[in-house]
């Protein structure tokens, strides 16, 4: 099995679902000639010509509206957004039209499409360049919207999303495009959404979050390893649908749970697990689930993100928060 | 402004159509002013939501609708109840979105029309998308959207053009421009004088006419139809035309516009000039008139009691349509609904 | 003093600040002329003129964007969205621009501009008029987002809204606008924003809400008080920023708490309050605390609207949940 | 297409400027200049995130910001950091922003520049606030916009010049058309032969010129300019031009532009012109040449030093820069912060 980063298993999805399927497309900026401002559709405009891998013009609603159109009448679209803080121009389309028309028409039309954004910060971008704002698509009813932090997971889910009878976000961490690595089967395979997984076990807190924020994560589970805590990492790869099962199991076992993202502290997404937590499996927690997140603020510029985007420090204070009760 | 039929009824153009096909597109618009008369009469007693009228476009919409094919594509708004129906979309669901019921939004299986698009300008984007995915996929069909003066307004309108001359879809862009968007007078929405001229920024056609004139609309449309299916592009045209009731039942036109404005164009009325052509022709009489009414209310009638007759939706209903198949968040939600005893 | 409906409020506060302030004016889609389609300008386009009361073009992002840039030269624009399910067209100015101008230019330019918007269901409207979206404004940094629920808070929360040096959405419950009447006092009052009210007091359970909702708990309260429950009722008024206190303190002596709000249930605004109370009053809680809300669907047409909008039987039952424990 | 001054730097038409102003404005171009290859030459040490240039742009830039008086208001993009220089916007705020310091947003009391958007489209309907605010206010204040080719396909774009032309604001759209929108070339973002024709779908008069040529463009933003302040409203200005670099500096051009399209551009540079004009007018010597880069490189060198100077924001000024005064929210959360060692 070849070793791939987490941006060469999207191309490689995507390589797949053109050649596989003559009904599937890409349309976003830049995303033919040059491969994207990722390169992440690198090759394929070459491949599979100017019919299948559209340099769109600079107008997300017009990327997402046009999309939509063609899902309607018989075709795949994959649109990318070359970023996500460049997507609320097509917020409207997300919400009034991709969402709302199978259920507007009970069935009749329906629109299977997969809307494709880079996310998150951490790498010291202009303004507008590492939103997280997730929760505002989880709470747009009739899309999915799913987080692979995995090379694995991403093919094996874009591969699922591009067949999905609805609307899939998929939000890629561009943290992780090139930071990580993995062996990952050559050819198709699926990975369904909708399931958390578990990273890694443990028995005294639960920490719980996707995206970018595993690798902080991770690094978190050293340090309190060689503390002496054994935490469990769940990656919930899907927002909506959410696994609850997997989450209530392990809060159930260890008692403590810390949910980590990057995006805006109030009614982020972070919220609905913790409410969700609450409802489920209120009596098992012996202490409040903590929040590590960013804040009610715009995400600061290069000098100052660190104070914003979630670091293994602070969710390690936080474990300890919830140790000390 | 093309003409060809003017209000008199005189000729000043070759017609599009013969004289029976005349006759069928006459009937067409008197079968929706009723339509539209009798929906306004049953939102008066309470049996709709409100609902938004679309006398005095008769024309427009009929004019355009009977070029398509009949699996062209459709994405029209609330007001475009007469162009949906020619193209297939029944009255009783285009009364049941009034009713409040969702059935109204799922046409039969052969029929591509898009639900009425309630928002407005976003659904234009959708017929460049229909029109483009056609194409791909080697099909003639077309798509046809309408939308009216304020629409224009709306960024989605720019883009939609925009994306339908770049990629060169075949998208045929028919604005009613009706001269109010609610209270909005067409003078407050855009600078220009027309709208058609707005084509120019896009590198595509833009055609106005008179749209109470069946025939010049017609004619239009059905150049613009074939040039979009003959792989030549998109076509905006500009149908002026006039709304002669209120923007919805809700709306009181009296506040913004002058009783003597609505009955000069109660004389540019598109039926009656028709149907005074039809006379001169020794195709209309009062008793064929009867007749023709007699039965297209009979058709309405049966409509709206179709609308009224649907089983109104269960609660099952509302989480078993957001997906194919419901996930689990909705699941717990359904039973959520059932243990609030909902 | 006078009785007045909340619409009659509105009017009133708007009559008020323009008549005060010349930096003052009202935009939106049919405000003038006609008084907007619910009249809540009624008489102010005759009164103060047409570069004071702007009846603009059917475009929500021009609207937000030129107003944004009035406010940035000083001026005071009040905007209209006539309906909330309107509003996502000028999401991308609200996030991009209105939230963060004073960040990206720390204090330079600020844009002091309120954005009312018509909200919430329960009366049979079209698709699109029963939206019920506050939790993206309220994961939108950068501006405050207000709901008051009686004509005496609307009418000093506007005003007070009005004069706030930042951007402030204000959100008013469509179905209040006519259906609740109080004495108000003439002329100029504040009500400050960011603090909840406790509308009835009580010991067994807290029911947490805002908006139109409060009409559906005050006919909660009265069935609970016959079954011999005692409910204390909040307000919230202000989203953001959370009155956490009264909040806390409340359900510290009840030891039980239902939230309600008629948003979708993911990542609704619920959950934060939620999130929030069992932060800073887990170990109070008796009973998981309910939310009761409205689901990850379109909100339904009239016939099935009864299933989606929360109902006083609803939260009777979900109070009924919270006793069992 | 309008050309006062040939790249060969001979005159077709009236210079709008005397000798001394052209001076003026060539040192300032040479100022910009050696600001952009400076800006992108610590970029490649890692000094600057990513930078966006706009070599051969220089004429554009300078040429249009100076017609403005100084209290103006201006709202342009990343990569108009002349023209933002020319009103005032020090460079070394232009710098800090890419530095990754938020200071750089917040020019002096006097400017009234914006910070640089970095959306695109959304700014230019800003620039109708600010003017139609100025008007209402009495003030004589116009607003400028400045903004690519590639805005011109968002919805803002329309929607910025319907509300200025029916509003009637005195603002300025400065389109420098450069060929490109990162990869995507002129001809894919639009089915027009040029922008300055979008103008007229929205009652606007649009004007199209050499944008290399500082004497065209000073002429059209000078009248512009001059309409917008005596109530006559806005105008579009298309600068034909040419980005001589990357993008930004995370861009690759030569995966979609050939060599030889860059440097057939090259010979059309906007400085070069001009010098050779000053240079037969006698007004240009190799020793002022070196004199004005000594003085300007030294002002940008000391820009770099200022901008790397600054003091870097700690986590209070995050909390502190949201609101007038910090929300109860954002103070929780500032504890929260340092709960969490942060
Ligand atoms: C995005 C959006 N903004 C505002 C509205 C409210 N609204 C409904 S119809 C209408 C006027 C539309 O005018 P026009 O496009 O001329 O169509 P007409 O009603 O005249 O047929 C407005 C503003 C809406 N439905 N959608
Ligand atoms: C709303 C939005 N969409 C996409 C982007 C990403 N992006 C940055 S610059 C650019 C191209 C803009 O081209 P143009 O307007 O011609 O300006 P130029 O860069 O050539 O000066 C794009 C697509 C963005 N910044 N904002
Ligand atoms: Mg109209
Ligand atoms: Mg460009």
């Amino acid at each position: 099995m070849p070793i791939r980063t987490l941006a060469q298993a999207i191309n490689e999805a995507l390589d797949i679902a053109l050649g596989q399927d003559d009904r599937v497309l890409l349309m976003g900026e830049d995303v033919g000639k040059t491969g994207g401002v990722f390169r992440l559709s690198s090759g394929l405009y070459e491949k599979y010509g100017p019919d299948r891998v559209i340099d769109a013009p600079v107008a997300e609603s017009g990327i997402i509206g046009t999309a939509f159109g063609m899902a309607v009448a018989g075709m795949r679209p994959i649109t990318e957004i070359q970023f996500m803080g460049f997507s609320y121009p097509a917020y409207d389309q997300i919400v009034s039209h991709v969402g709302r028309i199978r259920n507007r028409s009970r069935h009749r039309f329906t629109a299977p499409m997969v809307i494709r954004m880079p996310f998150g910060g951490g790498i010291g971008a202009a303004e507008h360049h590492s939103e997280s704002t997730e929760s505002i698509y989880a709470h747009t009813p009739g899309v999915k919207v799913v987080v692979p932090s995995t090379p694995y997971d991403a093919k094996g889910m874009l591969l699922e999303a591009i067949d999905d009878p609805d609307p899939v976000i998929f939000l890629e961490p561009i943290r992780l495009y090139r930071s990580v690595k993995e062996d990952i089967p050559e050819g198709s395979y699926r990975v369904p959404l909708g399931l958390a997984r578990v990273l890694a076990a443990g028995d005294d807190v639960t920490i719980i979050t996707y995206g970018a924020m595993t690798a902080a994560a991770r690094k978190a589970l050293a340090i309190l390893s060689q503390e002496g805590v054994s935490a469990e990492l769940i990656d919930l790869r899907s927002i909506v649908p959410l696994d609850l099962d997997t989450i209530v199991e392990s809060v159930q076992k260890t008692g403590r749970a810390v949910v980590v993202h990057e995006a805006h502290r109030t009614a982020g997404f972070g919220a609905e697990v913790v409410a969700q937590i609450q409802e489920h499996a209120l009596f098992s927690l012996l202490a409040p689930v903590q929040r590590v997140t960013g804040w009610d603020t715009i995400v600061p510029l290069k000098l100052a993100e660190h104070h914003y985007v979630p670091t293994a420090d602070r969710i390690v204070a936080a474990v300890g928060k919830t140790l000390e009760e | 402004m093309l003409q060809i039929l003017t209000p008199e009824g005189e000729l000043v153009g070759e017609p599009p159509v013969d004289i029976p096909m005349t006759r069928k597109l006459y009937r067409a618009m008197v079968a929706a002013r009723l339509f539209d008369r009798k929906a306004t009469a049953i939102q008066k007693q309470g049996r709709l939501a409100t609902y938004a009228p679309f006398e005095g476009q008769e024309a427009a919409q009929v004019g355009s609708a009977a070029v398509l094919r009949p699996d062209d594509w459709m994405v029209g708004t609330y007001r475009d109840a007469a162009a949906m129906w020619m193209q297939g979309y029944p009255w009783e669901l285009l009364l049941a979105g009034r009713t409040g019921h969702e059935r109204g939004g799922s046409p039969p299986d052969y029929v591509n029309v898009l639900p009425p698009s309630i928002t407005v300008g976003a659904h234009m984007l959708h017929a460049v998308g229909l029109a483009w995915s056609e194409r791909l996929q080697s099909s003639e069909r077309i798509a046809i959207t309408y939308f009216g003066d304020g629409a224009t307004s709306e960024g989605d309108f720019h883009e939609a053009m925009n994306f339908a001359a770049v990629f060169h879809t075949g998208t045929v862009f028919f604005c009613q421009n009706n001269q109010y968007a609610i209270s909005m007078g067409f003078t407050g929405q855009t600078a220009t004088e027309t709208i058609a001229q707005k084509a120019g920024a896009y590198g595509m056609p833009g055609v106005r006419l008179d749209g109470n004139d069946l025939f010049a609309v017609y004619w239009a449309a059905r150049t613009a139809v074939e040039r979009a299916r003959n792989g030549n592009g998109p076509t905006l045209i500009e149908a002026v035309t006039y709304r002669l009731g209120p923007h919805t039942t809700s709306d009181d036109p009296t506040l913004y516009r002058d009783e003597a404005e609505v009955e000069a164009w109660r004389s540019r009325d598109p039926l009656e000039r028709v149907r005074r052509y039809l006379e001169v022709n020794d195709a209309w009489d009062e008793e064929w008139q009867k007749h023709i009414e007699g039965e297209e209310s009979a058709v309405v009638e049966r409509a709206v009691q179709l609308a009224e007759g649907l089983r109104v939706p269960g609660s099952d209903e509302l989480f078993d349509s957001m997906f194919a198949e419901p996930t689990s968040d909705l699941e717990r939600q359904r039973s959520l609904l059932e243990s609030e005893g909902g």
